[in-house]
């Protein structure tokens, strides 16, 4: 193990950096840009360190000492509230399986997206500084597993993000700011609800011996933990855990975002710039999937067994869905946002398959649809910049002008349809094959199927109609991609290719922990089930 | 050659061509030589392919080596127990002629290439792809798992949409690649949903343990119609690559690409792979699934073969009697024919480059025209083209002598022992009709283009015979086009090397009760085993059926080619029969041929723009009613919001105004007390003292 | 009646009807004269208390001073041209009820009160007594308000010739 | 008809005291003001000086009468200065009109 707190430094490291640059002067934006640049760059050689660290072994989930990494720190303690007894918040990190691909896929982006920033140059000090508390705000959702502390993370990122949309955006930035920071508030309000609900259910013994009400996940999936008289206690015949599931996966299917919540996306990420669109697409919609596996399927496994077909379901329509709403866009990046709506479908269909080839596709999913998309924007801010448009039928044969260019999007884009020897490929097809085995899911894998063609023909379309046929004569003048742009491609397609041949590498990181969430969701229902309730 | 030798070398021979596509990719610009390097390396792979072959088919031959390592680890999976994803490699007969073939075909492709497409603005990218492609094939050729064979598959699928759409800055191509890309995608999903069948019951993707399974009993989700809808499904992908009806449409367009290319794809690679799918897995087609093999195949084929016969675009003809081929092929494996539909994938391999590659010296002779109606009289122009052209002809319409007419005799026979057997007496009857129609339209490509007067003199004197480097193919190919390499008796293949030693025909796993009675041997499970390590064939009552089929239908063929051939020359070469009344009389059938069924259009109406409008209404449906609902809500809220803010501002804060005001009123009121007069403060003080007195009453 | 009745009876309408008179005449002069029957009768009563000694000074302090003084300010305020050395008055009604009020409940007050009364003996003559008193007993107060006469006076000079500047 | 004592003085006082009040509430002009407040002044001495008497308090009443006449005196000579500037800035003693209190 390491001898330093790592988690609390990967985390706390860009907020370091925003002190930094808030104490700079503002004129000095070259150096504000490098500050930033040191600390996403530290950040992804800590999760560097963290990966040359990590216990393939050890499964996490439910087992503190599995955890790898864990910092615990009582953080808030109120003793003598009366009939609340002792309000204590743990400062409790640690990683297992289903966090780490988040924590390495969140540094990557955040340092990605950093160089991807460096032709910001409206107030970039304040740009960097939300920037880099963004970065801290979503890093330390996916290392906390204090639910308070989760969920202090969980709205530290949405106000940045609300910023960072509402000055730099596009034209209509305003509308489309609000529209997401209302639209996510109102999903972390259910959260809220259900996190308190949780809270006066279970209880947890601490270090006097005493038993406190908790925030601790760890603690809350462990069903002994309940009193009978909890609201969301599987014991207490009259509860109210079907609601709480309901509510809590609203508040993560927004984020995803699922079927009919997805509408704040398109419009999120046609108005943000394009680094704060790879971070939305590459790592902000995975913190609800991240949540609904880290947080609703071990807390509730009966439930979310009774559930799957639906999330199925849904997982479905979103696939379906989105690529036939794709299809029909006119605006490159619009496009790409629906794009993300289909293949962020995957991922619930991988999850709903309860089993161990669906979820590792789907976190797998979740990593590559992070470092795929993230490019996506990143080769539509590359082709808006020069040409300031997105609209798909104003260009056409832009192979011929911008080559290389040409070869990273159609990297990109033959990754997003799912190519085999890409890594979207491994990744659809884990889902696919761990859907497909689940009997009372299989008619909707197959459907979802057809996600696969839809999706082929809104990106070999775009590809045609951006990239082929005659050179629009006013595009004579763009330029292909230059050193900075080579910088950011590289690292993603090389990963793209490198997971694509070797998933291994990614998924001997989560394969062991997935299957002790299967295996804990699964003996959780049937216990639930067992005890009669 | 040691066996691990064999799949070093074999994995060697897969890697070159995509060492050759990553190094033209990269440094193709700074060394555009390159090429050259490329084209080196794949002739490399050639000669090793050779001698992989080579010692496949004189030291292994019958057996199947094979090497496996574990790609994806799940580890101990609950409810499954330990699982991983295997990959891996299998070299046997088939799968080493497979690499020569495709080696062959891709190494003459480059070499002719070479001369082809000089001066064009990517040339050193076209052969990155040609490697690419060629790496594809190859994987497919090597697997010995589903997983492998649907990567490559699909990667194959990449390299075609590569390469159709070469020449990108023409709509057309670009649109035939794209089009390519997603006929073949539909296939594939079926083709995956029939892997995942196989995968979610046996939990692997390899080949041999799911065979062995089958032949134990164990049958997807324990019923034959699992097994028979896996191997539909599975079929569907051959669908798509081998351009079988009703996917067959991308083909033609597909010749929107450099002629090679498409000598590449309808030859060699592409096409090839759905056939040698059918091959690997024929040992689990149940009799329902062979029957729907069979009818698929017996369709495309007649469907191609009527289009054929009245393009008239040269590489239009070839696309379509390619597709008409390959319907013979997937016929072939649908009657059980498994031998000949490989030994005809191979004869057609070579004659059908040699053709393309003939139509693309022709094309190139003639400064990019296609079109028949212009040619004409080239045969003194090009005699070297047109005498390797006229073989391949020879071969393909089933001319004694040469290959075709082995391969085509055998599965004719095939059809017609089906027929027997079984009853559906309608396959062999479309099949021979199919080996006419193929006779008079490769024999009426070859007069318009070839024999007569030149229709279009400027072109024709601009025409020249092409360098050695494109002929040099033309004539290796033709000569692999004639019988001997194949076997010493010209009118039956049966006691030839290819189908004595080579290949043979494996048992069947599929359980009795789900297969055709003559698919079975007759042997228990066990000794079909063994029946099958020992190179015994299949099955005796089917080869009977063969036998007795094959004098009858070797002279069925002979006489409907020859048929074939001399309407042709009566047609084209003597001009007897006035071709434009014909025409005019058959015009609703001429028109029907011509426009190719209308199929395309069909889709088009259907599919396509259903597609684009669901997409459009969706989006509709997304932008204004969901994305309606949030705005809606977020109006009611802002209304409600309004309302309240009105009830705050005129009833709350109206109070509160209200008694601000009321309170001023009275300030107003008092106000007037606070005159600055110092005696009236003093009245006041007086009575407050008075006030204060009588409040207190201190007395 | 003892002639110490009477004598107090006709000190105590003389000051209080020229008190009367005092605030309710309209003319300032007429005031001022009135007020110094006023102060005579308090100067008698003082006599009648045994307070020679102040009663003395009540006579030249505020007879032989305050008076002259007002005297001044009356005439220098009111331009001797100008006879109209009236003045008018306001708040008459509430100050009427005001004070009318005011003095029934003091008066009802003071009658009420249980008052400890036990008259003592004073000598003879103040005088000696009040001296000694004011330099032992009053010697601070005495001091500060010969202090505070001085302040005053200065005070009252400069006020008064401030408008030379 | 009761004998003289002290609440004979006091009444005296009492209304004496009213008569002030009411002087220095009703004159508009500032020296006839002044006057009333010479009455209260008086109306005070003469309790304090009868206090002295029936209440057996030695001579601290008439010293303290004494105090007052003092003070009186002090106050007359400041009164008198400031109506004089009064005078000289309003063009006039009278009280209600001199009201910049008010702003």
């Amino acid at each position: 193990m390491i001898g330093f707190p790592i988690l609390t430094l990967i985390t706390f490291l860009p907020i370091v950096g925003m002190i930094i640059i808030l104490a700079m002067p503002k004129d000095k934006s070259i150096w504000i840009k490098y500050t930033a640049l040191a600390a996403t760059g530290f950040q992804v050689m800590l999760a560097v360190i963290l990966l040359g660290n990590y216990d393939y072994s050890a499964g996490g989930i439910f087992q503190a000492e599995s955890f790898q990494f864990i910092e615990k720190f009582r953080w808030i303690e109120i003793t003598g509230l009366s009939w609340l007894g002792t309000l204590k918040v743990d400062y409790f990190l640690g990683i297992d399986g289903l966090s780490m691909p988040m924590v390495l896929l969140t540094a990557l982006i955040s340092f990605i997206a950093t160089i991807s920033s460096w032709n910001i140059n409206k107030s970039v000090k304040g740009y960097f500084a939300l920037f880099l508390l963004l970065d801290t705000g979503m890093m330390g959702v996916f290392v906390a597993l204090d639910l308070f502390l989760f969920y202090v993370f969980w709205e530290l990122m949405l106000l940045p993000m609300y910023f960072l949309i509402g000055i730099w955006g596009g034209p209509r930035k305003e509308y489309a700011a609000i529209k997401f920071f209302i639209y996510t508030l109102f999903g972390s309000i259910f959260i809220l609800i259900v996190m308190i609900g949780l809270y006066f259910s279970a209880t947890e013994v601490i270090a006097g011996g005493e038993r406190v009400f908790t925030f601790n996940m760890l603690a809350l999936m462990d069903q002994a933990n309940y009193s009978v008289d909890g609201i969301l206690s599987p014991f207490n015949p009259h509860n109210l855990r079907f609601i709480a599931y309901i509510a809590l996966f609203v508040g993560f299917a927004i984020k995803i975002p699922m079927f009919p919540f997805h509408t704040w996306l398109p419009d999120a990420h046609v108005e943000a710039p394009t680094p704060i669109s790879v971070i939305l697409a590459g790592v902000l919609l995975k913190m609800g999937t991240y949540g609904i596996l880290r947080i609703s399927y071990p807390i509730f496994p009966d439930i979310t067994r009774d559930l799957m077909w639906y999330i199925a379901l849904f997982g479905m329509i979103n696939i379906i869905y989105g690529a036939l709403v794709a299809l029909a866009q006119k605006d490159f990046k619009k496009l790409i946002a629906y794009s993300s709506v289909s293949h962020m479908g995957y991922v619930l269909l991988g999850m709903a398959s309860l089993s161990s080839t669906g979820i590792n596709g789907a976190i797998f999913q979740m990593f590559n649809h992070g470092t795929i998309t993230a490019m996506l924007f990143l080769i539509v801010g590359v082709l808006y910049d020069r040409s300031h448009t997105r609209g798909l039928n104003d260009f056409g044969g832009l192979a011929t002008q911008m080559p290389a260019y040409t070869g990273f999007v159609t990297v990109a884009f033959f990754a997003a349809l799912g190519l085999p020897s890409l890594s979207g490929f491994i990744s659809e097809a884990l889902v696919f094959v761990g859907a497909f085995g689940v009997e009372s899911i299989r008619v909707l894998t197959i459907i979802s199927m057809l996600g696969i063609l839809l999706g082929a023909a809104y990106i070999l379309w775009t590809l045609q109609r951006i990239f082929f046929g005659k050179l629009n004569e006013k595009w004579a003048q763009l330029t292909d991609i230059d050193a900075r742009e080579y910088i950011m491609f590289i690292p993603l397609t090389v990963i793209i290719i490198f997971l694509g041949i070797y998933p291994s590498a990614m998924l001997d990181i989560m394969s062991t922990s997935v299957n002790t969430l299967v295996e804990f969701v699964i003996n959780g229902a049937n216990n639930i089930s067992i005890s009669g309730l | 050659m040691s066996e691990i030798s064999i799949i070093n070398i074999s994995i060697i021979i897969l890697l070159l061509p995509l060492v050759s596509f990553v190094l033209l990719i990269f440094f193709g610009k700074k060394f555009p030589k390159l090429y050259l390097a490329a084209t080196g390396v794949v002739f490399v792979a050639l000669v090793l392919s050779i001698a992989v072959t080579f010692g496949m088919l004189t030291s292994y031959s019958g057996e199947t080596l094979s090497f496996s390592f574990t790609w994806i680890d799940f580890g101990n999976v609950p409810s499954i127990g330990f699982l991983s994803i295997e990959l891996g490699f299998e070299i046997n007969n088939v799968t080493a002629l497979m690499l020569f073939v495709v080696n062959l075909i891709s190494a003459l492709v480059h070499l002719y290439s070479i001369e082809y497409m000089r001066g064009d603005i990517r040339y050193t990218r076209y052969f990155a792809y040609l490697g690419i492609f060629t790496f594809s094939m190859l994987g497919i050729v090597i697997t010995n798992n589903l997983l492998m064979m649907y990567i490559f598959w699909e990667l194959v699928g990449l390299s075609s949409y590569l390469l159709i759409g070469f020449w990108f800055e023409k709509d057309s191509a670009s649109d035939a690649g794209k089009k390519a890309f997603l006929v073949n995608r539909v296939g594939d999903i079926g083709m995956w949903i029939g892997i995942l069948i196989l995968f979610t019951h046996y939990k692997t993707f390899t080949f041999s343990t799911i065979f062995e399974q089958i032949s134990l009993g164990n049958l997807p989700f324990d019923s034959a119609a699992a097994l028979t809808t896996a191997g539909i499904l599975i079929f569907l992908g051959a669908v798509g690559k081998s351009a079988q009806f009703p996917l067959h449409v991308w083909l033609p367009d597909a010749m929107e690409g450099p002629t090679p290319v498409s000598a590449l794809i309808h030859a060699a690679t592409m096409v090839a792979a759905g056939v040698y799918l059918l091959v690997k897995i024929f040992v689990i087609l149940t009799a329902d699934a062979m029957l729907v093999i069979a009818v698929v195949g017996g369709v495309t084929a007649f469907v191609a073969a009527t289009i054929a016969l009245t393009q008239n675009d040269i590489k239009k003809v070839l696309a379509y009697s390619t597709v008409s081929q390959l319907g013979y092929m997937v016929l072939a494996v649908g009657v059980g024919a498994y031998a000949f539909a490989f030994f005809h994938l191979v004869t057609h391999a070579f004659f059908k480059a040699c053709l393309f590659l003939g139509s693309g010296s022709v094309i190139h002779a003639m400064h990019h025209e296609q079109d028949i109606r212009y040619m004409g009289g080239l045969r003194k122009k090009m005699p070297l083209t047109y005498y390797t052209f006229l073989i391949s002809t020879l071969a393909i319409s089933g001319v004694p002598l040469f290959s075709g007419f082995l391969s085509k005799d055998g599965i004719l026979a095939g059809t017609l022992a089906f027929g027997s057997l079984t009853g559906h007496w309608l396959l062999p009857i479309i099949g021979f009709t199919v080996a006419a129609m193929t006779a008079f339209y490769m024999f009426r490509l070859v007069i318009i283009t070839f024999h007569g007067e030149p229709r279009n003199k400027e072109k024709y004197d601009h025409a020249h015979e092409s360098k050695w480097v494109m002929t040099a193919p033309l004539a290796v190919l033709s000569l692999l086009s004639i019988f001997i390499f194949y076997t010493p008796n010209p009118i039956s293949a049966d006691a030839g090397w290819f189908l004595n030693k080579w290949i043979s025909t494996p048992q069947t796993v599929v359980p009795a009760e789900a297969s055709f009675d003559f698919m079975q041997s007759g042997m228990n499970k066990h000794e079909t085993g063994l029946a099958q390590e020992s190179g015994i064939v299949h099955s005796v009552q089917y080869t009977e059926a063969m036998h007795h089929a094959h004098y009858p239908a070797m002279f069925l063929s002979l006489i409907l080619a020859g048929l074939g051939i001399l309407i042709a020359f009566i047609f084209y070469q003597w001009k007897k029969v006035d071709l434009e009344k014909l025409t005019e009389k058959l015009n609703s059938l001429y028109k029907f041929s011509l426009n190719k069924w209308y199929i395309d259009e069909f889709y088009h109406a259907t599919f396509i723009s259903g597609t684009i409008r669901s997409a459009d209404a969706l989006s509709w449906f997304d932008y204004y009613i969901i994305d309606g609902i949030v705005n809606a809500s977020a109006s009611i809220t802002r209304f409600v919001s309004r309302l309240s803010g009105w009830f705050d501002t005129f009833i709350v804060d109206g109070l509160v105004n209200f008694s601000a005001l009321f309170s001023g009123f009275i300030g107003l009121s008092f106000r007037r007390l606070q005159t600055g007069k110092v005696q009236t403060y003093i009245v006041f003080v007086v009575f407050a003292v008075l006030v204060l007195l009588l409040f207190f009453r201190p007395f | 009646m003892s002639i110490y009745d009477v004598i107090f009876y006709l000190f105590a309408i003389l000051t209080i009807g020229s008190g009367y008179l005092v605030v309710t005449s309209k003319n300032i002069v007429h005031s001022a004269f009135y007020l110094l029957f006023t102060l005579f009768g308090v100067a008698g009563l003082y006599v009648l208390l045994a307070a020679d000694f102040i009663a003395i000074v009540q006579l030249m302090v505020y007879v032989g001073g305050i008076l002259i003084l007002l005297l001044f300010g009356v005439m220098l305020t009111n331009k001797v041209t100008d006879v109209k050395i009236r003045t008018g008055t306001i708040h008459i009604i509430p100050a009427v009820i005001g004070t009318g009020l005011l003095m029934g409940v003091i008066v009802s007050m003071m009658l009420r009160t249980n008052w400890k009364s036990e008259p003592g003996e004073l000598p003879f003559t103040t005088t000696y007594g009040l001296g000694r008193i004011l330099l032992t007993d009053y010697v601070l107060v005495f001091e500060l308000l010969a202090m505070l006469l001085l302040i005053a006076l200065i005070g009252a000079a400069s006020i008064a010739r401030r408008d030379n500047e | 008809m009761i004998e003289v004592g002290l609440n004979h003085y006091l009444v005296v006082s009492s209304i004496l005291f009213s008569l002030g009040v009411y002087g220095v509430v009703t004159r508009k002009n500032a020296v006839m003001v002044l006057m009333g407040l010479e009455l209260i002044l008086n109306a005070a001495n003469i309790n304090f000086i009868a206090f002295a008497k029936y209440g057996n308090f030695g001579l601290g009443g008439q010293a303290m009468a004494l105090f007052v006449i003092i003070l009186a005196a002090a106050e007359a000579a400041i009164a008198l200065a400031i109506v004089l500037n009064l005078y000289k800035t309003f063009s006039n003693v009278n009280v209600d009109e001199i009201d910049k209190l008010k702003e």
